[in-house]
């Protein structure tokens, strides 16, 4: 992977955009190096096999991490029903693919929310809630709390609104399928490839910084 | 409510008193005094709960006024003792022994205001924030729109006109008394 | 532990026929409450930019943005709404001054790139545009003061039989009150001709600050107590708390900062440089234009005199308007810190042909501003019966101290503000009034509130009535003959509709008087003859450049001669242009004021 | 258990902050005896947003809208506190018109119901007993499409402005109300038999989580969990606001103190809320203004003054410490939420003794909000 990362300019200015090499859509993260199919005609089928069953099987990390997660309890429950759609709440990181940082960031929380998302296996979402993660919400001028949640951790899919509720919640769940189905879902690359990027700025921000290094 | 006042401004000297309520009291009293009052109150006069404590920042005259609230579960009362001491260094007599919750609100009130309560427990933990270098961030003189302009970056691309302002440059709104 | 409680959980299983909770995927995109606060859309026609949405918006998620030119009562700004702030609280819909944003009951929107999500509603186009329900402004709910804190006023009945001022005046409380309810949009300094720092001085007033408020009021406007008491107040017409609910009482603030203070001197402390010393200013005509050139050209160290041929300053609002509108002490009260600033005051002297060459020569530059004081004849036969006099003679004899005799009835003809003087000032000298107008009552251009107060002082208003002629009767008094006029579409678009005489009927009126109203012109038969060539135009008016110079290089002008508006706010506007030409032009020379 | 413990056997385990058996975003740290916890540390602050900073430079009107963030189940009894103490403070308190405290009272005792029906759907779920949290969360979710049409908004409702409410009860609102709580009646004895009637649930809640009675005044504990000592203590009844001096009910009260009965006491309270929301229907005047005139919100300043109201939040007592300093923005608020008190001290003092399994049911049955905690 050393030769893909990119160093991009860091301070600000939005994440890096478009520097990586275009690998084949969905390709191996479970499967190691020597594993990988051959032929393009046959990468490029399995690959759309494995985004449709990592699209219909999304396994969302329970952690609420903000008011958001009050409209993750009647989607998950009877009322919105969301394992229709394929979609489970799992206890503990290492066995979700999908974080959803509902709403603002605590710094302190996004500390924990770094090293839960860093202990998710790959391929992995983020989904961000409401207005917080954009652009800061109504805590834009609180001392403790991000604004911008893409210049910590790589957001597939924003939903807006605040908070978004349950139906909204659904429509971004089928966005993310549909973007995990046709490839284009890959945060998750995206944060390895410009760790530096971000590591960078989540150092500035978080001040007693002691999260391992994970080491991909 | 009249009559506990009373007896405070009897045994405690001058007070400053306000009836807020039927069931609200506040006491103005200085700060030596202030802990033997409420022990006096949670000992003999039925003042058993501390329902709240609290800090409020007055920069302006140089003082942290300091609020317990003490509530009385048989009549429903509620006194409000408030008490000023100096923004400078400040400090002030711990009630942790009189009542075992007020060391988390010494321990929050020492991290967002910087009041210590020595012989509090948990003084200098830190309850709420973490990694914190800043100024106290609770106090008055604490700008959180700086801090968040200097260390939380928001997203560019915006740019808000002051409709009063713009009406005034387009039109050529203009003085002639000042230059 | 009974067995009873290992098997009573069971009965959930009764869940299993009953209808599931669950709502059915199809209906998951279902739609908002009625009221539901979602997506902002916004009316842009309705909306005037006021901003006042962004200033309450305590998550800075509005940013106005232009969209247009900006236009007197449209700020050509329209909020823009950054989604990465808003917290869907619907504060910016309830204190909107206008009623146009709203929030739809759409609530859906995924979005992959952060940036997309801002948007000015109704103008940029999304799905919800056009949205039926959602949130609304309520009538029975208001963020803002819709009513204005009332004046309190003269009993009818007894102010015609006084000249004392109608209207009483706030008092400080009333004041504060009323001034409280500005939301500082700045809308209303567009609208002021003399573009007055409305807002500042009105949250000044709001403080309790009226020195401050003074100065404000100051700062482009030397004749504030007059504004205060007789200003058309265009301002009030385009204020943002007007579109829904009553205007601030603009007007009324300025009058309470202004009769705060007996001596402005005392509280205003201009701080300009003395750039004019040695320079030589001659001011022609003491009205508002005038004497907004003497003032501020004197501030700056002109030595400056104003040649008046009243005997007082002030030009029409002296000797045109009544003073039960505004009284004698305010209209000193201003010419006397004229006089602190040391402007030389000459009155009773009006300036001819030769003294005006004279004028010329000796000074540095010469600013006229001697208004309309010729009338407009009626034009019918027998209006130079006697009896038949012009309102601007009755207005200036009775101000200036001669004493007017009115009968007992007269009929004013006109729908202006001087009409409505006439009357008045005809009504308090004890004759029954009749306005007679040619156009609808909506149609005239006097104040609403003027035609209202005239009303009520037993004024009889008759619309829609074409003179035809004036007899004389046998009795000695006039018949004002008069017949109805219907009102046709106008020629042109965009214009007013116009009466239309219908034939055959005739109407008459027996009155001791019949006071023409109908509008003035100027009149220059003071002018050098070569002056006049280069500044008059045809058809009567002067033409000035945007420094306020005429054709005639050094001579500048202003007021109801220049502007087509005639109203005092507008001469002062036109004198401030005024103060900055002639500086330039002493200063900088020709060339500079020219290129 | 034994007795005499050893520290080096002493296992250091955090719960939470990510953990679906917290409630919300927070942590203890606790220390482990086999599985019987030694000793614990509240850790809060994951979600401090410095509400009272922020409200300090928002003006009044401004700090409206953020409050009700301070507690995401039941926000609107926060809305009523800062309305109420600043009506207090600016003398408004006189004009807000009858109607307008009938729909407060509804729209409080509503939330109550909401945030009621979700925590004991709650205790259920933080013992592995499934139904019931998913039928709970769904007959809120019916609570909630009323406050929606009610309100404008479903979570977040800000609706209780200073002088009255925001809006009128929508057309039929009555009407569909009685609806959702004829729905809810018609599933408590269900619920009665997945929770109440569960040998699980018995076995795990009964006997566990005792709070002592001693430690009830002193420590200053309120709600559901004080009247579960037996105590009946309710502000609604204290210090009736609003309306609730005229209406009828009793106080709740279970005795055992355990889980079992804090579970049974909003169970019961559940009922309560439904009958009141019935009576304030029925009294709700049909006609009048439902918000008094207020001032121009953009300069609204208030005199200087400082109070200490409260209202009883399905948590227990809630209170807002407000002082004014004559500007047009608040001095100082400080928000003294029941769980300020449950969930640090009184949970510190709890755990020890307590089994690792019972930490999670505890946590929910002193009702832990931590927002409230840090703001």
């Amino acid at each position: 992977m050393d030769d893909k990362i990119v160093k991009p300019e860091p301070p600000l200015g939005g994440p890096p955009q478009g520097s990586r090499p275009h690998a084949p859509v969905g390709d191996g993260c479970f499967l190691g190096e020597e594993m990988k199919p051959q032929a393009p005609s046959y990468k490029e089928a399995l690959a759309r096999i494995k985004n449709w069953f990592r699209a219909n099987s999304l396994w969302v990390m329970a952690y609420g991490t903000g008011c958001g997660a009050i409209e993750l309890r009647p989607l998950a429950t009877a009322r919105f029903d969301m394992e229709r759609l394929g979609i489970a709440m799992r206890p503990t990181p290492r066995q979700s693919n999908v974080l959803i940082v509902s709403g603002y960031l605590a710094v302190k929380s996004l500390k924990r929310v770094i090293r839960s998302y860093e202990q998710m296996p790959s391929p992995k979402w983020i989904v961000a809630l409401g207005s917080c993660t954009i652009n800061g919400g109504m805590y834009w001028d609180s001392y403790n709390t991000i604004n911008r949640l893409d210049l910590y951790l790589p957001v597939d899919v924003y939903i807006n609104g605040c908070m978004p509720r349950p139906e909204a919640l659904v429509a971004g769940f089928q966005e993310l399928m549909r973007r995990i189905k046709k490839g284009e879902a890959d945060g998750w690359r995206h944060y390895m490839e410009n760790l530096d990027w971000y590591k960078e700025n989540q150092k500035k921000i978080i001040t007693d910084w002691d999260l391992p290094e994970y080491n991909w | 409510m009249k009559e506990i006042l009373k007896e405070i401004e009897e045994r405690f000297g001058p007070i400053w008193e306000r009836v807020q309520r039927p069931k609200l009291a506040q006491v103005g009293i200085e700060p030596a005094k202030a802990v033997p009052l409420l022990t006096w109150l949670k000992e003999h006069r039925g003042y058993v709960t501390l329902v709240h404590l609290s800090a409020v920042d007055w920069i302006e005259q140089g003082e942290f006024q300091l609020t317990w609230l003490l509530g009385n579960p048989e009549t429903e009362e509620r006194l409000m003792i408030c008490s000023r001491i100096d923004r400078e260094n400040p400090a002030a007599e711990t009630v942790s022994g009189l009542w075992p919750q007020a060391v988390t609100y010494e321990q929050e009130i020492n991290e967002m205001f910087g009041v210590s309560f020595p012989g509090s427990p948990r003084q200098g933990v830190p309850f709420i924030l973490e990694g914190w270098k800043d100024i106290p961030p609770m106090r008055r003189d604490f700008d959180t729109v700086a801090f968040v302009e200097k260390h939380i970056p928001g997203r560019e691309g915006r740019k808000h006109i002051d409709t009063r302002t713009y009406i005034g440059e387009k039109f050529g709104e203009k003085g002639y008394l000042h230059d | 532990m009974s067995l009873k409680h290992v098997l009573q959980p069971f009965n959930a299983w009764v869940q299993a026929f009953s209808k599931p909770y669950t709502i059915p995927m199809k209906d998951t995109m279902r739609p908002g409450a009625d009221r539901y606060r979602g997506w902002h859309i916004n009316d842009v026609e309705k909306c005037v930019g006021c901003g006042t949405c962004a200033d309450i918006c305590q998550n800075a998620a509005i940013d106005m943005v232009p969209v247009k030119d900006p236009v007197k009562g449209d700020s050509g700004l329209r909020p823009k709404i950054d989604y990465g702030r808003c917290c869907w609280c619907a504060l910016c819909v309830d204190v909107c001054t206008t009623g146009s944003l709203g929030m739809s009951n759409e609530y859906t929107w995924v979005e992959k790139d952060p940036e997309k999500c801002r948007y000015t509603p109704g103008v940029d186009a999304k799905p919800w545009d056009g949205s039926e329900k959602g949130w609304r402004q309520e009538e029975g709910f208001s963020l803002i003061v819709k009513d204005r804190v009332p004046m309190p006023m003269l009993d009818p009945k007894e102010r015609i039989k006084t000249w004392a001022e109608v209207v009483v005046g706030y008092s400080v409380e009333e004041a504060r009150k009323e001034a409280a309810r500005c939301v500082s949009c700045g809308l209303c300094v567009a609208a002021c001709p003399a573009h007055m720092h409305i807002p500042d001085y009105i949250g000044a007033i709001r403080d309790g600050d009226f020195e401050k408020a003074l100065d404000f009021i100051y700062d482009n406007n030397p004749m504030p107590e007059m504004c205060g008491k007789v200003c058309t107040r265009r301002c009030e017409g385009v204020c943002s708390v007007g579109i829904q609910g009553e205007p601030l009482a603009i007007r009324w603030l300025k009058r309470f900062a202004t009769e705060q203070f007996e001596d402005f001197a005392k509280v205003l402390h201009p701080e300009v440089k003395r750039v004019g010393e040695g320079k030589k200013v001659a001011v022609v005509g003491g009205g508002p234009s005038g004497v907004t050139v003497a003032y501020y050209l004197a501030v700056r160290g002109f030595e400056v005199t104003i040649y008046e041929a009243l005997p007082q300053l002030g030009g029409a609002t002296f000797f045109g308007i009544p003073k039960y509108r505004f009284p004698m002490p305010s209209l000193e009260k201003q010419v006397d810190l004229l006089k602190k600033a040391g402007v030389k005051i000459v009155t009773d002297h009006r300036v001819e042909k030769d003294e005006f060459r004279r004028l010329l020569e000796e000074n540095d530059a010469l600013f006229f501003g001697t208004g309309l004081m010729k009338p407009y004849k009626l034009g019918v036969p027998g209006e130079d019966l006697e009896g038949v006099i012009y309102a601007l003679d009755l207005l200036r004899d009775h101000h200036v101290g001669k004493k007017v005799e009115v009968g007992e009835s007269v009929v004013v003809v006109g729908g202006g503000n001087v009409a409505i003087d006439a009357s008045r000032v005809s009504r308090r000298l004890g004759a029954e009034v009749t306005i007679a107008y040619r156009r609808r009552r909506e149609d005239m251009p006097a104040d609403d509130e003027e035609i209202e107060d005239a009303e009520a002082e037993g004024i009889e208003l008759v619309t829609q009535s074409i003179p035809l002629r004036v007899e004389k009767l046998e009795n000695g008094k006039l018949d004002f003959i008069w017949g109805p006029a219907e009102m046709v579409p106008p020629d042109r678009p965009g214009g007013r509709p116009k009466p239309k005489l219908i034939e055959g009927v005739e109407n008459h009126l027996q009155v001791d008087r019949v006071i023409v109203a109908i509008g003035q012109k100027g009149e220059f038969e003071w002018m050098p003859e070569e002056v006049a060539e280069k500044v008059v135009t045809s058809r009567g008016w002067v033409e000035v450049d945007e420094t306020g110079m005429t054709q005639w290089p050094g001579i500048f002008a202003g007021g109801d001669l220049v502007n087509s508006t005639a109203d005092a706010i507008s001469a002062i506007a036109d004198g401030l242009k005024a103060v900055e030409g002639i500086q330039q032009f002493t200063l900088e020379g020709l060339s500079v004021s020219k290129s | 258990m034994t007795e005499t413990r050893e520290r080096s056997k002493e296992v250091q385990i955090w719960f939470g902050p990510q953990h679906p058996g917290i409630t919300g975003n927070m942590s203890v740290q606790t220390w482990l005896d086999g599985d019987t916890l030694t000793r614990g540390i509240t850790h809060v602050g994951y979600l401090h947003r410095a509400f009272e900073k922020l409200m300090e430079r928002r003006l009044y009107i401004q700090s409206f809208p953020i409050v009700c963030r301070i507690c995401v189940p039941e926000p609107d009894t926060n809305e009523w506190l800062l309305a109420s103490a600043l009506e207090e403070l600016s003398g408004l308190d006189r004009e807000v018109p009858e109607k307008a405290r009938w729909i407060r009272t509804l729209v409080l005792e509503m939330s109550r119901l909401g945030a009621m029906l979700m925590v004991l759907g709650g205790h259920a779920g933080s013992m592995g007993l499934g139904p019931a949290p998913q039928w709970m969360i769904a007959l809120r979710d019916l609570v909630l499409d009323r406050f929606e049409e009610l309100t404008g908004g479903r979570v977040y409702h800000m609706y209780i402005v200073y002088g009255g409410v925001r809006r009128d009860l929508p057309e039929g609102f009555a009407e569909r109300m009685e609806q959702t709580l004829k729905t809810i009646e018609s599933k408590l004895p269900l619920i009665d038999d997945v929770i109440f009637g569960s040998a699980v649930f018995r076995k795990r809640a009964m006997g566990v989580g005792v709070v002592p009675r001693e430690w009830a005044f002193e420590m200053g504990i309120s709600g559901p969990v004080i009247r579960a000592m037996g105590i009946p203590k309710d502000v609604r009844k204290d210090e009736p606001y609003e309306k609730y001096a005229e209406l009828d009910f009793d106080v709740v009260t279970e005795e055992g103190s355990d889980i079992f009965a804090r579970a049974m006491v909003r169970r019961r309270e559940i009922q309560q809320s439904i009958d009141l929301i019935r009576q304030i229907l029925a009294r709700m005047p049909k006609e009048g203004p439902y918000c008094a005139e207020l001032p121009n919100m953009l300069e609204w300043t208030i005199p200087v003054g400082q109070t200490y109201v409260r209202a009883e939040s399905s948590r227990g007592e809630m209170g807002y410490y407000v002082v004014t300093d004559g500007s047009k923005k608040l001095r100082r608020v400080h928000v003294r939420g029941p769980s300020y008190v449950h969930g640090v001290s009184l949970l510190e003092r709890l755990i020890p003794g307590t089994n690792i399994a019972d930490l999670a049911p505890l946590m929910v049955s002193l009702q832990v909000c931590p927002p409230e905690i840090e703001r």
